[in-house]
């Protein structure tokens, strides 16, 4: 598309309006999410070792080499540089217990960025969060290890009992929210400790506060809109307020946001640009879905944590969504919709 | 138009041909699947009671299946139980909730034909009062080798994680788990499906009546040793299993690795089964003792 | 409301409650620090020009001069026989040098009359003349004797769009937006010679027939704001002549997003302003006909800007319509080597050349030098969804969705995301970060797919 | 006449059945009672009652309905201020699938012997309705979870227009034939023993449905016929529209149940069609591998579906 | 249908690759995803599949000459509906356990369109001996297409075939699940998609050189 011609010494360039472009690009977009990534690693390789690291690094460098290979095999420019391959790689092993077997990144990523990714059309083009989807693999081929390899995590201070290490959300499903506040002695301690993420849980989603942290900034630079992130959040906290105590009216929503992948999910994971939808009326209402849709699971569902599921369900509407809430034209011709 | 007879014509041809031959199948398979359907069950009974092919079980050994019925009349309800007499077959006894006896009546069936459950209420209705209302609520299937009791077989069904686990368990005289066998669930394979394996069954096997009432389950990983003993029980001697079942069993179960729900279902499961049945099984006995009934069992 | 009264205590909140239309819309860097302090320059006469026969929205000219017929400045030397256009008239007195074929900088080329100056020749003097007793038709007359098009861009004959239908227009907008980046030429027309573009306003109000007319400036040239509303004050009497300030934001001057930032009316897709009542003209345009009418003078030069870190001396230039940008270019120095792009009109909507061998036609504001670091020279990379389009469109379109569509080879079906409705500003492929070339994606529907 | 007395007093018994879910056979002294949380029953009186004798453990004779002569133990029994809410605590959990029968030997009301009073406490059947429609449409989704009706599916889900008209088309006739399966079955073949001709009289019925519909469209509505007709031949290849009936045969649901089975079963159909069309519309435009464009990435589209609703396994409602 | 008539092995090799009915014609996929999670349930339900087409394909060949064609459609049911009807009762008299894992599908083969495809596309056309091959054909595509789905599913998700092990562990219990089913058809299309291409490839290199 780009023609040039001599013109002294050197030539010009002829390309389509406009000429000049705004400085964000892919890569400057995918970068900083990976740096806004980088703080919830520190806590968790902090409360639940260097373990947690080591997973992390391999399912980065197993989805980098997926991609570099799938790229290859298909015949596709090389993208490894643009980042995307690396937040998946951090997303998949935020999303997975600390104490799984080392392999389990692996086969995930495979999962995540061929299958998921690849076989679509590459970047941009797949149907359902890539990470995500590696999850789910991994919770139907290894259920044992992605539901019970948790990691009791250090500077908490109840006592060592069978339960230290579930997490807050399966404790709450099965024994009640009293048993949770038996177990960490108050309420504020709950808040307290699960805001910063001394609490059992995935690798990446137990420090509310530094992904609250890095989703905002990513808000701030325009990077992503507040649409899902406050829908979804606002969806479930509503909703368990609603039905997730004794009687109506009685649930928790505080605990039920800071618990399980609520702030990851909401501010990395739902707003991945291409499963959510593309305009804001349908980013409130995939917001919303993704919010009933993990209520509904973990109030009623087989799991204790619904959020994965539900962002994967919420994809697979994102193109329905997308055909129903189209920008509002400015001003469209007599007779047609708008 | 002018086809139309034709065409009625055909389809009738047709329908009346593919029904012979779909009766001729049944008429042919009907008995046959019976018959496979009871074998089975029967494997799954002497599975229960520890027999396999190397230790066959005794050629004496008989099964007798006492049915529990639940009866309404206007303004009175009572229960029932079908016991399997010496002559081959049935009589029926009612008795009320605080277990005193009501009435008895002889009932025409054999023990064959009761296997059948319209067989069975057509017998019942044919003898009971017609006001009389009669709902089936279970079975007791006790094993008996020359005219003694050996075991208690209970086929029996609970709310699992996720839908109904049916299992058949076997009791000894004490009660005494002897047995378990799952023989439906639909729990997650991986994990609640784990209560199919030996490991996981075994562990009830040997509970004493005590243990049983009191059990619970716990989340702690099931000991190596304990586990081989569980799978491979053939490959050790006696003294070894004893040994270790005396280390480890308690009254407690070790829950299944991210199953714990599935674990305490079948936990509780049989903890009530069990407790229910050894109520029942003195009532009956006192009924059968103070009736004079010239039963099987 | 915030009209004409404000005294330039811009804060943040006056920022916020500014008038502006609703979807869509950018930020771009203004870069109008360059030239938006200089005066506008007049530029000594170049010894030739190619006039082109062609600078207007239309059919093309006819020539009505010979090789070697002399001509007078303000001369017709074309003219179109029928359909839409406007004359075209020789800016310098001289000789006929040749009647050929000229590189036009959004074509590939168009028929010219190339004029080289009579050094000797006197420069022409226009008298004025107190408009107010003339009639209507003469008024229309006259700027269609000076063959003036609307300056913007578009180039649309301006005698034809100031005769609407009877009764159909009541509001008059001026269009001082000037949102591009870069470009000052309106700006700097505004603060120097606001009086006279008053003038024009009512001179364009008489035609029409009706009082109410506003003047639509954005927020970042008060200076501008500040004349304007001082001169309207002082000579408006008899009108209800208002300066709006707008917010900044691309695309403001573009006409239906300018209506719309005025009057709140949108005109509907495939529409003209006309069908909501209203006219919009340039500033520059309105100060041609001022210059038409008062002084009888026809386009003959034109302001134009000159800027970008390719060129030595940025400037605001007047030069005379036919110019070469070459001369120009010498004129103000020379380019620099880092120079990689030239583009004619703003960086957003205007056009790259590969040459500089071209000629200034009446609606060309600005020739834009522009260097590596301030053009982009990305690879494209495939869509990822993120929706910055959606967001940025003014038109409510689907930007991503017809890029996706053309690049998969279905033109035909980019009618359902209203694909003729896109007036290409720029905007979707402006924020992009996968550098899309999205307007040449919709160009490339618009050829294909049916309306 | 009488058939729509029969209806009608058909419809308000489903009505009453539905909006309560005790029976209250001690008068309506009762006015609620259901479970709360695994071992509590909780029980609303119509005005207060005596604290003394209600909050005496012994005065309770409660079992599940199956066995009714174990009784279950109780814990204690709290009555609320005002009288009017009694919590019976057990020691035990409750298994809540089994209705559970309270009998309250003596109950006294403002100095009123009220005698005994006897009654059910079940989950609501409302729920249970509620329950089977949401299993059917997601939980057990035929297309993603059981893997049933596929070749139709994959056929027409390549445009959301053919997807919507398929599946409603589908609904309508899987609910008609679904019913007169249900009838046919429950009275026609049970009763005579004939059950092993289900096969064959439900496929029939399907036949027949789609011919009928066929003729009557034609007919009535050409423009219906020229949105739907070309679905009704599809309706009779796929499965679902066999194995709905099968199932409501499996689980014995009653003519009610058969309905909400029916029409979740439809609507889940529906649903994964819609769903599937829309994602393979935007698969269209994507640079899918060659080898496997087409069917193959439809197919792994599903696999991924398929994953995304495991997240329902494990679920109820009520 | 090609012009000249195929010989019986020809029939055969169309139902394995050309029109395998699974992989090619995408037909009767349900089963493919639900249940072919082992050897032994595909080779079972393929067995009941090829008598089924086998026996409808014979019928309706002797038959044809009496079928009304306005009541073609129902009748061709009608036969698939019986003889399915017959295998369902002997499946559940004889292999009560493999019958239970099969759950309702061998009832739903009524609904298979591959068979009423054959029978309206070969069997009301031709004899009873090509019909007899070309059922034991698409029978015997349709069973390899289980069985290699069976034999993936099994080895990757149980290290086992036919129930008993062979490899030392049980590498994805991923593939014994039935959503892997979907996956697993999905690659396998791409596989015959692939060999397709390599195919037509080689033939114009041929064709060229």
């Amino acid at each position: 598309m780009e023609k040039t011609t001599t013109f002294e010494n050197h030539l010009l360039t002829v390309s389509v309006s406009p000429h000049i472009k705004s400085p964000v690009t892919v890569e400057k977009i995918m970068w900083t999410v990976v740096a806004c990534l980088i703080p919830p690693l520190i806590m968790a390789t902090a409360i639940f070792g260097i373990r947690v690291l080591i997973i992390t690094l391999i399912s980065v460098i197993s989805c980098v080499l997926t991609e570099a290979i799938s790229e290859k095999a298909l015949g596709r420019p090389i993208t490894i540089k643009d980042g995307s391959a690396v937040i998946t790689g951090i997303l998949l092993a935020y999303v997975i217990p600390p104490g799984v077997p080392y392999y389990l990144p692996i086969l995930g990523a495979v999962m995540a960025i061929f299958v998921t990714k690849h076989l679509f059309g590459g970047l941009g083009a797949n149907i359902f969060n890539p990470a995500l989807i590696g999850r789910a693999f991994l919770m139907a081929t290894f259920p044992v290890a992605m539901t019970s390899a948790w990691i009791v995590p250090k500077y908490l201070k109840h006592s060592a009992d069978a339960l230290s290490s579930a997490t807050p959300l399966f404790i709450v499903k099965h024994y009640g929210i009293q048993a949770l506040i038996q177990k960490y002695g108050s309420l504020s301690y709950i808040y307290k400790n699960f805001f910063v993420g001394i609490r059992p849980g995935c690798i990446g989603e137990t420090s509310a506060f530094l992904l609250l942290l890095g989703g905002l900034y990513l808000i701030y630079k325009g990077y992503i809109k507040w649409y899902i992130p406050v829908s979804m959040i606002g969806t479930i906290a509503f909703l368990t307020w609603i039905f997730g105590g004794e009687h109506l009216f009685e649930g928790n929503p505080l605990v039920a946001i800071l618990s399980g992948g609520v702030m990851l999910g909401a501010f990395f994971m739902a707003t991945d640009y291409a499963t959510s939808p593309n305009y804001k009326t349908g980013q409130l209402i995939y917001g919303a879905g993704i919010g009933a849709l993990t209520v509904l699971i973990r109030l009623k569902g087989g799991y204790p944590e619904g959020v994965c599921y539900a962002i994967l369900l919420m994809n697979g509407f994102t193109p329905a969504l997308d055909s129903w809430f189209k920008p509002e034209r400015f001003a469209p011709p007599k007779g047609e919709k708008k | 138009m002018k086809d139309f007879p034709r065409i009625i014509i055909g389809l009738t041809v047709a329908c009346i041909a593919s029904a012979f031959i779909m009766g001729v199948a049944f008429m042919l398979t009907i008995k046959a699947k019976k018959h496979n359907e009871y074998v089975e069950f029967k494997e799954a009974m002497y599975s229960a009671l520890g027999y396999t092919h190397e230790n066959p079980a005794p050629s004496t050994l008989q099964f007798h299946e006492v049915y529990r019925y639940i009866l309404n009349e206007p303004k009175k309800d009572y229960m029932g139980y079908m016991i399997p007499l010496k002559n081959g077959k049935y009589c029926f006894v009612a008795l009320n909730f605080d277990g005193n006896f009501l009435y008895k009546k002889d009932l025409n069936i054999s023990e064959e034909e009761a296997r059948e459950e319209s067989a069975r209420e057509k017998a019942l209705s044919a003898v009971l009062n017609p006001s009389v209302k009669f709902f089936y609520a279970n079975r007791i299937i006790i094993a008996v080798n020359n005219g003694k009791r050996v075991a208690y077989l209970l086929p029996r069904g609970f709310a699992g994680f996720k839908t109904t686990i049916k299992v058949l368990l076997a009791l000894e005289p004490d009660y005494t788990i002897k047995g378990l066998e799952i023989l439906e669930e639909e729990e997650d394979p991986g994990l609640g499906g784990e209560i199919e394996k030996n490991y996981f069954k075994n562990q009830f096997k040997g509970l004493t009546y005590k243990e049983i009432t009191q059990l619970k389950v716990i989340k702690e990983p099931l000991p190596e040793e304990y586990r081989r003993i569980l799978e491979q029980e053939r490959e050790f001697t006696e003294e070894q299993i004893k040994k270790i079942r005396e280390k480890y069993q308690d009254s407690h179960i070790y829950a299944l690795t991210g199953a714990t729900i599935t674990s305490t279902c079948v936990t509780n499961g049989i903890k009530n089964i069990v407790k229910k049945f050894a109520y029942r099984i003195k009532v009956l006995d006192k009924i059968i003792k103070d009736q004079h009934i010239n039963a099987v069992i | 409301m915030y009209i004409a009264s404000i005294n330039f205590g811009w804060n943040l909140l006056m920022e916020k409650t500014l008038r502006t239309f609703k979807k869509g819309g950018i930020h771009p860097p203004e870069r109008k620090e360059y030239t938006e302090d200089l005066p506008i320059e007049e530029m000594p006469l170049p010894s030739e020009v190619d006039i082109l026969l062609l600078q207007h929205f239309g059919a093309t000219c006819k020539a009505l001069v010979k090789k070697k017929d002399e001509v007078q400045e303000g001369d017709i030397i074309g003219d179109v026989e029928k359909g839409l256009g406007a004359c075209v008239h020789a800016s310098v007195t001289g000789t006929v040098k040749a009647i050929g074929e000229s590189v036009h900088p959004l074509m590939v080329s168009v028929p010219s009359i190339t004029i080289e100056r009579d050094p000797e020749a006197e420069e022409k003097q226009y008298k004025s003349v107190d408009w107010h007793g003339l009639s209507k038709e003469e008024l229309l007359n006259r700027i269609k004797r000076a063959g003036i098009v609307g300056m913007g861009g578009a180039g649309f004959p301006t005698h034809v769009k100031l005769s609407p239908p009877e009764g159909k227009v009541d509001t008059l907008i001026i269009n001082g937006a000037e949102c591009e980046p870069y470009l000052t030429v309106d700006h700097r027309l505004m603060v120097e010679h606001p009086k006279e573009i008053v003038e024009g306003i009512k001179i364009i109000l008489t035609i029409l027939g009706i009082k109410k007319g506003y003047v639509g400036i954005e927020a970042n040239k008060p200076d501008a704001i500040e004349e304007m509303s001082r001169a309207v004050k002082e000579n408006s009497k008899g009108f209800d002549i208002s300066v709006v300030p707008l917010k900044v934001k691309y695309p403001q001057g573009s006409e239906k997003q300018l209506i719309e930032a005025v009057t709140g009316r949108k005109v509907p897709a495939f529409g003209l302003p006309f069908d909501v009542g209203v006219i919009v003209q340039n500033i520059g345009t309105t100060k041609a006909i001022y210059e038409s009418v008062v002084f009888n003078k026809p386009v003959v030069d034109k302001v134009v800007t000159f800027s970008g870190k390719g060129i030595v001396r940025p400037a605001n230039l007047k030069v005379r319509i036919g110019t070469r940008v070459k001369d120009i270019v010498d004129y103000l120095g020379g380019t620099t080597p880092e120079l990689r792009k030239v583009v004619v009109g703003g960086p957003m909507m205007g056009f790259a050349v590969s040459t500089l061998d071209f000629p200034i036609t009446k609606t060309t504001s600005g020739v834009l030098f522009l260097t590596e670091e301030e053009i982009d020279l990305y690879e494209y990379k495939p869509c990822i969804r993120c929706g910055f389009c959606l967001e940025a469109c003014p038109m409510g379109l689907q930007p991503n969705e017809i890029g996706i569509y053309v690049e998969a080879g279905k033109l035909e079906e980019t009618t359902q995301f209203g694909v003729f409705e896109c007036f290409e500003c720029g905007c979707c492929a402006y924020v992009c970060p996968s550098k899309r070339p999205l307007v040449q994606f919709i160009r490339i529907a618009k050829m294909k797919a049916k309306r | 006449m009488v058939r729509y007395k029969s209806l009608a007093i058909f419809v308000l018994i489903t009505l009453f059945i539905t909006v309560s879910n005790v029976w209250a056979s001690a008068g309506s002294f009762i006015k609620k009672a259901s479970f709360l949380k695994k071992d509590k029953i909780i029980i609303f009186f119509a005005g207060p009652v005596d604290k003394k004798i209600v909050e005496d453990i012994d005065n309770y004779y409660v079992y599940e309905s199956t066995d009714p002569d174990i009784p279950l133990k109780i814990k204690g029994a709290s009555l609320s201020e005002d009288g009017k809410t009694l919590i019976l605590t057990f020691t035990e959990e409750l298994n809540q699938h089994s209705p559970h029968v309270v009998v309250i030997k003596k109950l006294v009301s403002a100095g009123r012997n009220l005698g005994v009073a006897s009654f059910t406490v079940r989950k609501s059947y409302a729920g249970f309705l509620f329950s089977i429609l949401i299993g059917a449409m997601l939980v057990h989704n035929f297309v993603f979870t059981k893997y049933l009706g596929l070749c139709v599916f994959f056929g027409t889900s390549k445009r959301k227009a053919t997807a919507i008209g398929m599946g409603i088309t589908f609904t309508i006739v899987m609910v008609c034939s679904a019913m007169i399966s249900w009838f046919l079955y429950n009275y026609v073949l049970k009763p005579l023993n004939l059950q092993f001709f289900q096969v064959v009289i439900f496929i029939g019925i399907v036949s027949l449905i789609v011919q009928a519909v066929d003729i009557i469209l034609r007919k009535i509505n050409p423009f219906l016929f020229k949105a739907f007709g070309i679905y009704l031949m599809l309706v009779l290849a796929n499965c679902v529209i066999l194995a709905v009936p099968l199932l409501i045969v499996v689980n014995g649901y009653n003519a009610i149940e058969a309905f909400v089975f029916s029409l979740g079963a439809g609507l889940g159909y529906f649903l994964a069609l819609f769903l599937m069309s829309s994602v393979r519309e935007k698969l269209e435009l994507a640079n899918v591998p060659p080898s496997y464009q087409g069917l193959s990435i439809a197919f792994i589209t599903a696999g991924l579906f398929g994953l995304a609703f495991m997240g329902f396994s494990g679920m109820s409602i009520f | 249908m090609a012009g000249k008539p195929k010989s019986n092995f020809e029939l055969i090799l169309n139902g394995l690759f050309n029109e395998n009915p699974i992989f090619r014609l995408a037909l009767s996929m349900c089963p493919a995803v639900g249940i072919s999670t082992t050897l032994m349930n595909g080779f079972l339900l393929g067995l009941a599949v090829l008598f089924v087409q086998v026996a409808s394909s014979c019928t309706i060949s002797l038959l044809k000459n009496y079928i009304h064609p306005k009541i073609r459609i129902p009748t061709y049911t009608l036969v698939i509906a019986t003889w399915v009807t017959v295998i369902d009762l002997s499946l559940s008299a004889f292999f009560p356990t493999a019958y239970k894992a099969m759950g309702i599908f061998i009832r739903l083969i009524v609904t298979f369109s591959i068979i009423l495809m054959r029978l309206e596309v070969f069997a009301a056309k031709n004899p009873l001996i090509p019909s007899f091959w070309d059922g034991i054909g698409m029978g015997l595509g349709f069973m390899f297409g289980m069985m290699t789905l069976g034999f993936i599913r099994e080895l990757l998700g149980a290290g086992a075939l036919f129930g008993h092990q062979v490899l030392p562990v049980k590498p994805l219990l991923f593939f014994i699940l039935p959503v892997a089913g979907f996956f697993c058809v999905g690659f396998m299309m791409a596989v015959y998609n692939y060999v397709e291409f390599l195919f037509k490839k080689a033939k114009e290199k041929k064709m060229r050189g």
